[in-house]
């Protein structure tokens, strides 16, 4: 799916691919035709889209629950990860896992994560194979404020500084852990400091940047395949949607959200392509376009495919 | 009495303890301002203020462990873990810390902490946000489990456990919040821990069942009522203590025990049932003890999956209708 | 074959899977130089280097974790748990990852994970150190368990484990680790899973036992055998796959079920194995299924209590003994 | 049992009681008269008497698998200490608890704990009630350097750092966790420098130095009745015995024990007390005698004391 290598415009038809993606999600969760829950990452495109830029194919990445933008930008297919939603047979999972739990292997996409925190040592294990296999690779780990509060946090990082794991740890702080603020969840300013603690290099980069994301990713890649070790990147952003559907956002306020659309990634990023002369209107409408009918494939796709048959409930619990 | 939903029921309990007990607080994720995932808590960090209704960073293992330090200093917490899925991180806290106290340092420990968590599938919610896993603390000794199936027990289970010295995991359910059910007014009302809820008399089968499945299988007695089958229906509330003694006398009775429940069917709560059951009232039964239970897989999200997976009205009926016509 | 002791039996397995499988390391506490708290992995550091024999820190939720994702990648992770009763810090990881992975993702999905962990009572370590937490496991789908209770099934089944693509849990025990026993010195011998072990037949009852308790059993058979009753004695052997068949053949036999396990009796292994059984085997049973089992309290450190409360060869015997005589 | 208020000689003769407690109950185990396992503090004398020294009888105190000193410099009872080790009824856990687990909550002392790290968030707990019930008191929370590395340190040292908790967090850098030397499982220099990732002041003390910890000690609880929140102390000292009884110590040399033997915490006292003129000969050699006869004493008691009545197993598991 992905033009690699993540050309400018590249990168933005997958932030609006992923825009896209998560209204139309919360539509269809809102109408009815969607079940269970869905966390969507309205506001974040750019963290994705900048990690995933920097990576290569043979790296591997690991999500959260927030996790279709992450998803896209490594070239997932909208087809089936809107199937998986639905719940259909055709999703990545055949409907089992849902919003939070897709992968891809082949694209080196191992899926998100139902809990918080859950993947941070996964991933970390699998920057030890990778350096225990000789690769040249890296593990990029998306996680959360609110994951950084998590034990498993303390002891992946640790872990990683020990061993000089090949490992990113991609922090999108994005100010909210559900309804909590993140100064009241986190007692120091910058997560970034919290790598301090292992020996590794903790950067702060503006995440509705996605050349600033991209640039801060690549360079802790190449630290890692150095064989310097991991790096903790906090990207600055902000969730523009509730936690999850259903969230009435009372912990915040409506002016707060509206001063932090006027950073939205995917504007700050198009205002760019406009001023070095890479993207007009016509080409803009175009990509939009585009993407629209990308996603109404998708849904199309989702809706038009068989729901698991029950009889396979059983099926597959062991290799 | 007036009625009122499960949820109402439960925020009500923590209001009035709350109210009656100055050591009693709430801590747990996102229980202030959001009112907890399932919105058991909205409105009280309003009420009471936010020292007394605690929004804890998302670190599972400690803020029980916290509560657990707490309890020991004469504080009564009431901890939410938001769902249950994730009670994995607090095990050990649970385990080898709030469990063991008592048994080990004597009369000078007392450790009343309460632990709420929403369970159980229903809501599409896949693997890792459906599960009740409280198999596992049932061979704990040292905890306390509840698991109430209506607002009425909701309400009076909640102000045993908070109101008890010992460390109690009470178990709620998703698809309970929404019911509603006469639940009295009276600040004193409670419901004592150890004794099972015969939710419909009945004499050609007992049906028992905890949390959620405690309804259905009532449904289910109403379906068999209409082929003439008159199933007991055995809610039994709490987990720890097990009320043996109201089962033992059903199962003499009736002769016939279908236990069911909505967890993975190896090591649930219905194999501990089951087997008391049978060591106790063997020679009263005209077929074996039966259990119904979800299949051993992790529970799937997508829509038909999941209700092939869960035990409903339908299929207990019809196991129970077996059972009575198989004799 | 030779006899060699229940660790050395370890010892091999893991030599000579680090041998044959280059994706194949350990990972633990204290595993390397000092080689773990019971010498397992002794020596195999020296052999093999400290990248496949790997120290860990503290921190057994994430070092669990990272073997999943080291098995995910193509290796073969052994992960040590320095005693049972920590696994509750990594429970989650094996809960909400290890044991679901392939479940929700399918073949892509592969985690070849082994985590052994001593387990048991006996050593008078008290209640925080000689827990035996396997129960809990049952009840998580995705997850095989073995708990081998002599030299040569030690042996086999850590191989199979090793070999096999799922995650396994590999339930040692403390009062094991010395004993000896034959064991074949073909690198290519293993144990298959879900093949329960008859230790000793016999016609008058079957005792069905799991880890150490199957040595106790053997040797309550042989009092019992001195007073006229031929004891069969099987040894589950794996408790995920269960071979409920081996046991339904037995009970249909000796008509008479006695299942001894060492953990607290609530919601143990032994009330899955009875509700089984029960359910299979009802109508050729002329007594109930009966459990032995430790009562529902932590293990206390003190030497009579401690004896007090686990099951023994003369408790063992004095139970069968009763159901033999009580028929 | 303890002189108050820790006076110099009283913390000397607290320092020899616990050096030959733990050397006795070393002899005692390899004479097989204790079953079960015990980890002794030999070496790291000062920290626990430090610590508790600074301390007032309104706080509170949790320790570690390595808890004797702790309990005897917070006014144990030796005799009753031994007996629990015997797994006798008289003991303080009435024979239940052995070496890991015993408490006296008259004295503050809530126990040792069997899980590395299990003791970090239930000492947390403790401060968020003196904080809520307006009490004047701290919690010093004993933990080691590997269990520096567990996620409960971490998530901890992380809701003590958002709620301004009055909690000195004590670690007793013994450069070992087991076989585990501090370097191969923590990345960084000092412990102390964890602090900063939660707001809280990190202070790196010498562990053999019973003024400088009771200097640092004192300071931190100052800071944390004054409001202030928690600190973490970092005593580096160093374990002379091994980590439990049959402990090879394959994992570092004779040389290097010689060489921390050297800076032998009691000794330094001694010295510090001759210097001052407030200890002579006469006085050290009586001291001595009087700690060797109340380590007598408590075998005695031991010995002689019942086995508790293994009718009483099943009582007391519920309040
Ligand atoms: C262990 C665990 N605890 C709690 C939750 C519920 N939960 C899901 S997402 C979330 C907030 C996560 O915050 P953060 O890490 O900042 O990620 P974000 O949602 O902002 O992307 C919570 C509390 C969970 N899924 N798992
Ligand atoms: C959760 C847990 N993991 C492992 C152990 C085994 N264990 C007991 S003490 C210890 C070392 C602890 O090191 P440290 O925290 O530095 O304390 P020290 O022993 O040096 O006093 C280990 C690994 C345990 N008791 N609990
Ligand atoms: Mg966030
Ligand atoms: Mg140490």
């Amino acid at each position: 799916m992905v033009d690699l290598p993540y050309s400018e415009i590249a990168r933005y038809r997958l932030m609006l691919l992923i825009r896209r993606f998560e209204e139309t999600v919360e539509e269809l969760f809102s109408r009815g035709q969607i079940q269970g829950t869905t966390h969507p990452c309205t506001g974040q495109e750019a963290t994705a889209v900048g990690v995933c830029a920097a990576l290569g194919p043979g790296d591997a990445v690991t999500s959260t629950h927030r996790g279709h933008g992450h998803f896209l930008a490594r070239g997932g297919d909208p087809n089936r990860m809107m199937a998986e939603l639905y719940g259909k047979a055709t999703g990545y999972s055949g409907g089992r896992g849902g919003s939070q739990l897709m992968a891809d292997y082949a694209l080196g996409f191992l899926g998100g994560n139902g809990i918080t925190g859950g993947s941070i040592p996964v991933a970390t294990g699998v920057a030890l194979a990778i350096k225990m296999q000789g690769r040249a690779g890296v593990a990029a780990c998306f996680l959360g404020d609110g994951a950084s509060n998590q034990g498993t946090f303390h002891e992946s990082l640790n872990m990683a500084g020990l061993w000089k794991l090949p490992v990113l740890y991609v922090c999108e702080n994005n100010q909210y852990a559900m309804s909590m603020p993140v100064r009241a969840s986190v007692p120091i300013a910058d997560i970034a400091d919290r790598a301090a603690g292992y020996g590794l290099p903790g950067v702060v980069v503006d995440g509705n940047d996605v050349e600033a994301v991209q640039a801060a990713a690549a360079a802790a890649r190449a630290r890692a395949l150095a064989g310097e070790g991991a790096t903790l990147i906090e990207c600055k952003t902000y969730r523009l949607s509730g936690h999850s559907r259903g969230d009435q956002r009372r912990y915040r306020t409506r002016q707060e959200e509206a001063a932090a659309r006027e950073r939205d990634p995917i504007n700050r990023w198009r205002d760019r392509l406009f001023e070095r002369g890479l993207l007009d209107e016509a080409a803009d409408q175009a990509l939009r376009a585009g993407v629209e009918e990308a996603v109404r494939d998708a849904v199309r796709f989702a809706e038009s495919s068989p729901y698991p048959d029950p009889a396979t409930l059983g099926e597959g619990v062991f290799a | 009495m007036r009625e009122i939903s499960y949820t109402e029921a439960l925020r009500e309990a923590l209001t009035e303890e709350l109210r009656r007990d100055a050591g009693v607080f709430l801590m747990g994720e996102d229980i202030a301002a959001y009112g907890g995932a399932f919105g058991v808590t909205r409105g009280l960090a309003e009420q009471f203020g936010p020292q007394r209704v605690l929004n804890t960073p998302i670190s599972e293992g400690s803020f029980v462990g916290a509560a657990v330090g707490a309890a020991l200093s004469g504080m009564r917490p009431v901890v939410e873990i938001m769902f249950m899925d994730f009670i994995g991180l607090a095990a050990d806290q649970l385990l080898n810390q709030a469990a063991k106290l008592r048994y080990v340092y004597g009369p000078q420990a007392r450790c009343p902490l309460v632990l709420r968590t929403p369970t159980g599938g229903g809501r599409c919610y896949g693997p890792t946000h459906s599960q009740n896993l409280t198999a596992w603390f049932l061979h704990v000794p040292g905890l306390r489990i509840a698991a109430p199936a209506t607002p009425a027990d909701a309400k009076g289970l909640l102000k045993t456990a908070i109101r008890d010295d010992n460390p109690v995991l009470f178990v709620e359910h998703k698809m309970l919040y929404g019911r509603r059910g006469d639940v009295p007014e009276d600040a004193d009302f409670t419901v004592p821990f150890g004794r099972a809820r015969v939710a419909r008399p009945g004499t050609d089968i007992t049906i028992v069942a905890w949390s959620w499945m405690a309804v259905e299988a009532e449904a289910a007695a109403v379906e068999l009522a209409g082929q003439g089958i008159e199933a007991e229906v055995i809610d039994l509330r709490t987990l720890a203590p097990l009320d043996i003694g109201t089962l033992v006398e059903s199962a003499r009775r009736t002769a016939r025990v279908l236990i069911v429940e909505e967890v993975n069917r190896t090591g649930g709560v219905a194999a501990e049932v089951s087997a008391q059951l049978v060591e106790q009232v063997y020679e009263y039964l005209e077929a074996p003890v039966r259990r119904l239970a979800a299949p051993d897989v992790p529970i799937p999200a997508s829509p038909p999956l999941e209700k092939a997976m869960l035990p409903n009205r339908h299929t207990i009926a019809r196991a129970a209708l077996e059972m009575v016509q198989g004799a």
